[in-house]
């Protein structure tokens, strides 16, 4: 035993055992001080004219304009659209995400005949599919949540299918063991184990999906925040670029927020 | 047989083999048994016959191929050289429900809690949601000494109480062949003495066969009509010990002691 | 697009094309459909590619392009037909800052230029490098969207850009040192109106309403300038200033209808498009002019009124 | 023991188990099938007129227009230039992840800092962050190296991160006890336990970095594959398009099979 | 002491407690040490003083707390209630580097040989790329009757192996204080045997101070000076059997015979 095990190796367990639980209720403040700080050094930036104000506005010239956009009215409707988006593009793509990573993870067939495919349309970027997306699906809403489900869904595909094929192979044959028979084998023994890949799909499906969202809404949108990132870039606005960058590091991390405390309380073991 | 010692007091394979007279099948059967893990040879032409209703002990030094052997008897294992039969069918051909078994590592699902885990070893046909089948989960719960504990998740458990839930997945299973590994090896005495006796009443009323490996001399002696002695790496049968005293045994018969002394001469102790 | 009782016909509107953005703020391009089933629809191009795009994939009937960029098309195949030029603008220039010492194209030679592959300003810069004799391998072209070449001429990451307004405008208005070196409204390649040929051939009569429309629309225009530049600065945020330079001082809607000057700067640019490999192989971009360019409709459809 | 196990649960353990090894050596040509069907659909839809040639070319066109680049050596300029992007913007960005990964995966001090802002960044679109790329750090190949390393950073470092914080709390006690120190838990138990982990995350960033190279040859490229296929939508092209999407595919299927086999060797256990 | 049950035979904290006189400090030193886990109270109210150099085996019922006890004597607990010191150190103050346990399950690092998995124990200024390191390590594979697996993954073993793995780890690190939980409970008669005496060699050695966790009443026995007994759920010290054998023990010892006897009675067999 350590004398010092605190300072030596107590670290690592202390992100699991916890620190003092006073101290915890506020620990998330700190999340806050190097963001401050960026914002403090951005300031200065560009009040010390190392960048122009027409290159990157000041934090507060981003702030008016959000808050000018909300006052109005127009930015609720940016962010109404894209949540939409999100939430639909998301749910398509994890929801068929599940379906074929528990195929291809359950069927060694399925797998030799999906895999290859899959792993390699993994890799197009977003951008890619859109004039495809275009010719497919046209200029609807529909292209644009399909194309947020392309993003949404290959992390759950592939986090799934090996999270399934890695399940403990000593569970397994328990399950074999004792007979369960496939449907029963998955439901109590394959799910429940991958459970902890699965949501690690979901929270970089996500992730991706709001990485979609640009490209989605550069299909015929007239809103959007991705929109508005996009004409902020053609009307050259950064003070519109910035602000709709800072709505996308806020609502990507409320939904990766979201599925971190399903996470926590789903994995309790 | 020219693998059998030459301390052997009886053929180990005096029950005919299923392909030679299928009518008197002997429930289980092994016949030249080789299986190698690479350059490791686990067993080595081993033959071994059970008949149904036998309880017989198998014991031998650490690594001779215990777990080994009944790995091959629950069809666990694909490839190995010899034959291996449960009533009669090759374990190749998929082996038989009828088999059940207790691993020598607990195996217990993390997520679930005591009376789901113990309900996997329920019958196929059995609804575990069904209020009979929870009720034979909870007297199960109470056999095994764990009354309070059937919300409890295997990390809440101490190693024995762990141990414990495993057997009760197995005798939950109510199969006609029990193989249990080492089921008794992290309870105390008293514990110990109170599970024997619970599964020879379980082995008598069922009319099981049961083949158990234990390290334990007297244990093996009490319960088992016949006992099993392994040697070496790679295992082979050194002897078996036919343990002739009348049922229900005192533990301290004087044929158990004699038992005893002659298992324990067969191991070198 | 189906002929079935009730139908979407799809127009785009971008803030390169005022009258458009006239017509959707007034309502006007769908009153021209009031005793018709047609619905419209109004699609936004953030440029002509983007415009291009909705041609090519077919949902788009109308879409606007830079008349090399509709060329261009129409070499590679969208089968597109340009009944109508929605503006004659002035919008692309080379642009440099005074302490550059650029003063002329020749001056370039050896520098860095930023310019967006396949569009007006791009061209404009080729047609430029070939008056003073140079050609694209003696500047080094940066390839850049228009904002970030802006941008990048601010920062000093190029010595010139070839600007496109509204960047090009608020440059000029908003930094001072900006200045147009280079300016030729010649080289300028129209705004085309690119119709699809389906659309044109199985419902000429609604082809005929939109353009209607955008007559009705440039004629307003044309007398209510400054309101015009309200409509683009409020639709496109920028400010008053900029949109008035943009809309009345480098904007001329006085000829609509396709004619020789647009044949002959086509047929000008045609060789660059092939030289620069921005048509497939096979194609035949000179051949393609008479194919794109349709005088008689909207003459018919002016005349028709 | 199922009778049926190979129908009923045979697969889950097959996956582990593999079928046999003669087939074993054919079974990635059924990767194959799949996408030798859709080429045929796509054919077949463009011949028979579903879609024009303009909109989508015919396979055959495809194949053309990339043999025609191959043949003048342009096409070579444009692979080798993207290749060495990706490969120096994921060395980055895997280094980086590592780093933080770390840091963050054992101080719950710079977790507490580090995390929350990396979280928010992590959604930012990859199109967003051309316009401060440009601003930062000019139009050189150092932006756009630089571009791809935020893609291929974000998978690694919260793959490595939350799997040093899930390595078993079992392990994490042996390393206590013994007093490794830690310096050595790390090197002995905590990263070689976070390897799996750490890989996963290197596959997605690698796959992230080629999602990211489109937006980086945004930034005043004129060669290498994103550029391409930039220049075949403002070209109108779709058959450079199509034939650049399908160099992604190819080589971003390349680079995950080689990050998958060194998986392989590496999580050998 | 009312903790103490009336069958006590002795005094369990006769010797005084660190914090009273630090001259006179026994080794290992609980006073009123109760333990929860949620509702489930593991300790209650636990007295126990161990000397230097003194060998004490710890039997009692499953699932009455003795792991619980090693864990807290060991440091890895944080949270309970009473005085735990050892050599007068309190335990929450870091423990002391000079205790080493051998932990119930084997916990070995999966991804580590049979070689790399022992020398995790050696001391840490130890190098274990040391030849003379290495040969200590070779030498205890030898002890513990491993010969021919050093180079084998813990997926290689048996359970058995596995166990003398992981005591070997134990035995590398030359501790002042070994606690041992189980130790020998998956092993065979002989090789027990072995390893008991081996223990034994170890301790009279070294002069360390032994506490064992074991089920096996005659193990206690030969191997202990003092048998502490707890009993029942919570745990709470039953009573303490002094072994008045001489040593070298003979294990038919009638002095044995009858502490075994004594044992046994207090644990209600
Ligand atoms: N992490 C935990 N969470 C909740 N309860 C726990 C935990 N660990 C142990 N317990 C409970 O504490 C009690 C004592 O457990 P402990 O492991 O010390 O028993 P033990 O004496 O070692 O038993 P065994 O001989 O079966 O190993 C048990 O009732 C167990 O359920
Ligand atoms: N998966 C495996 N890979 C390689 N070798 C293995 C594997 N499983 C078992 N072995 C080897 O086979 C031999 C027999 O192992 P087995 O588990 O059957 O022993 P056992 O008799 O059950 O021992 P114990 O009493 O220690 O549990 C051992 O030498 C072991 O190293
Ligand atoms: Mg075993
Ligand atoms: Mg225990």
């Amino acid at each position: 035993m350590a004398t010092t095990r605190e300072t030596e190796t107590g670290d690592v367990g202390s992100a699991l055992a916890g620190a003092l639980p006073d101290a915890d209720r506020f620990r998330w403040l700190l999340g806050l001080v190097v963001p401050a700080a960026l914002v403090v050094v951005w300031h200065l930036l560009v009040a010390t004219g190392v960048f122009a104000a027409h290159q990157l506005p000041q934090p507060l010239r981003v702030v008016e304009t959000l808050y000018g956009m909300a006052a109005t009215g127009e930015l609720w409707g940016h962010i109404a659209i894209t949540l939409q988006r999100v939430f639909f593009g998301t749910l398509l793509g994890v929801s068929v995400g599940i379906v074929l990573g528990t195929v291809t993870g359950l069927y060694g067939l399925a797998e030799d005949l999906l895999d290859p495919l899959l792993q390699s349309l993994k890799n197009i970027p977003s951008l890619a599919w859109v004039p495809l997306f275009l010719l497919w699906f046209g200029i609807g809403e529909g292209a644009k949540v399909l194309l947020i489900a392309v993003g949404a869904f290959f992390p759950v595909y592939l986090n799934l299918s090996t999270g399934i094929g890695n399940v403990s192979e000593d569970l397994i044959e328990v399950a074999e063991v004792y007979d369960l028979g496939r449907f029963e084998s998955l439901r109590r023994v394959v799910f429940p184990a991958a459970v902890p890949s699965l949501l690690v799909g979901i929270r970089g499906g996500v992730g991706l999906a709001w990485m979609f969202v640009v490209a989605a809404e550069l299909i015929a949108a007239s809103q959007g925040i991705g929109f508005l990132m996009s004409d902020g870039r053609v009307l050259a606005r950064p003070d519109i670029i910035v602000g709709s960058i800072l709505l996308f590091a806020f609502f990507g991390n409320l939904s990766d927020l979201a599925v971190k405390e399903v996470e926590k309380r789903a994995v309790d073991w | 047989m020219p693998s059998t010692g030459e301390a052997s007091k009886r053929d180990p394979a005096e029950a005919t083999l299923g392909s030679e007279d299928p009518a008197a099948d002997p429930a289980l059967a092994v016949r030249g048994l080789t299986k190698r893990y690479g350059d490791t040879v686990a067993l080595d032409e081993v033959d071994l016959a059970i008949d149904g209703g036998e309880f017989v002990a198998v014991v031998g030094p650490s690594g001779c191929g215990k777990s080994t052997l009944l790995r091959v008897l629950t069809g666990l294992e694909e490839r190995f050289e010899g034959r291996a039969a449960v009533d009669g069918v090759d374990v190749r051909d998929g082996g038989s429900d009828a088999v059940g078994m207790v691993f020598q590592e607990p195996r217990l699902l993390a997520w679930a809690d005591v009376r789901e885990n113990i309900a996997v070893g329920l019958p196929a046909d059995v609804d575990p949601d069904d209020p009979a089948a929870r009720d034979r989960v909870d007297g199960l719960i109470e056999t095994v000494g764990l009354d309070g504990f059937a919300e409890s998740r295997p990390g809440e458990l101490s190693g024995g109480m762990a141990q414990r839930v495993s057997l009760a997945r197995g005798l939950a299973y109510e199969p006609e062949v029990l193989l249990l590994d080492e089921p008794f090896s992290a309870l105390d005495q008293l514990t110990k003495y109170e599970q024997q006796d619970n599964l020879l009443d379980v082995w008598r009323e069922r009319g099981a066969t049961v083949a158990l490996v234990t390290h334990d001399v007297e244990e093996a002696a009490y319960l088992a009509d016949r006992v099993v002695v392994l040697g070496g790496q790679p295992g082979t049968v050194e002897t078996v010990v036919d343990v002739e005293a009348d049922r229900p045994r005192e533990r301290t018969d004087e044929a158990l002691l004699a038992a005893r002394r002659e298992i324990t001469d067969a191991l070198g102790v | 697009v189906g002929g079935s009782d009730s139908r979407t016909v799809t127009v785009d509107y971008a803030y390169y094309n005022p009258v458009s953005l006239v017509l959707r703020e007034k309502g006007w391009m769908a009153e021209a459909f009031t005793d018709t089933d047609v619905e419209i629809e109004w699609v936004l191009s953030l440029g002509s590619n983007q415009a291009n795009e909705y041609s090519q994939s077919g949902e788009a009937e109308v879409a606007s392009t830079a008349g090399i960029a509709a060329l261009m098309a129409r070499s590679n195949g969208v089968p597109i037909t340009t009944p109508y030029i929605y503006s004659e603008p002035e919008w692309t220039a080379l642009v440099t800052f005074e302490e550059s010492g650029i003063e002329s194209v020749a001056d370039l030679e050896g520098k860095r230029v930023a310019a967006t592959r396949g569009t007006d300003p791009y061209f404009f810069l080729l047609q430029a490098l070939d008056d003073a004799g140079m050609s694209e391998d003696d500047v080094e072209v940066v390839h850049l969207q228009h904002p970030e070449g802006q941008s990048s001429l601010v920062q000093g990451n190029v010595d010139a850009w070839a600007g496109l307004d509204p960047h090009m405008a608020e440059l000029e208005l908003e930094h001072d040192g900006a200045e147009l070196f280079f300016r030729e409204p010649a080289y300028n390649t129209y705004g085309f109106l690119n119709f699809l040929d389906g659309f044109l051939a199985d419902h000429p009569e609604d082809a005929r309403r939109v353009i209607d429309a955008y007559e009705r629309g440039r004629e307003w225009a044309i007398a209510n300038p400054e309101e015009t530049a309200s409509i683009l600065a409020s639709e496109s945020d920028m400010s008053q200033p900029v949109a008035e330079r943009v809309f009345t001082q480098r904007n001329d809607l006085s000829e609509p209808i396709p004619g020789d000057a647009h044949r002959d700067l086509l047929s000008d640019l045609a060789p660059i498009l092939q030289e620069e490999g921005l048509v497939t192989d096979g194609a035949d971009p000179q051949g393609s002019i008479d194919d794109l360019l349709d005088s008689e409709f909207a003459a018919d459809a002016a005349g028709g009124e």
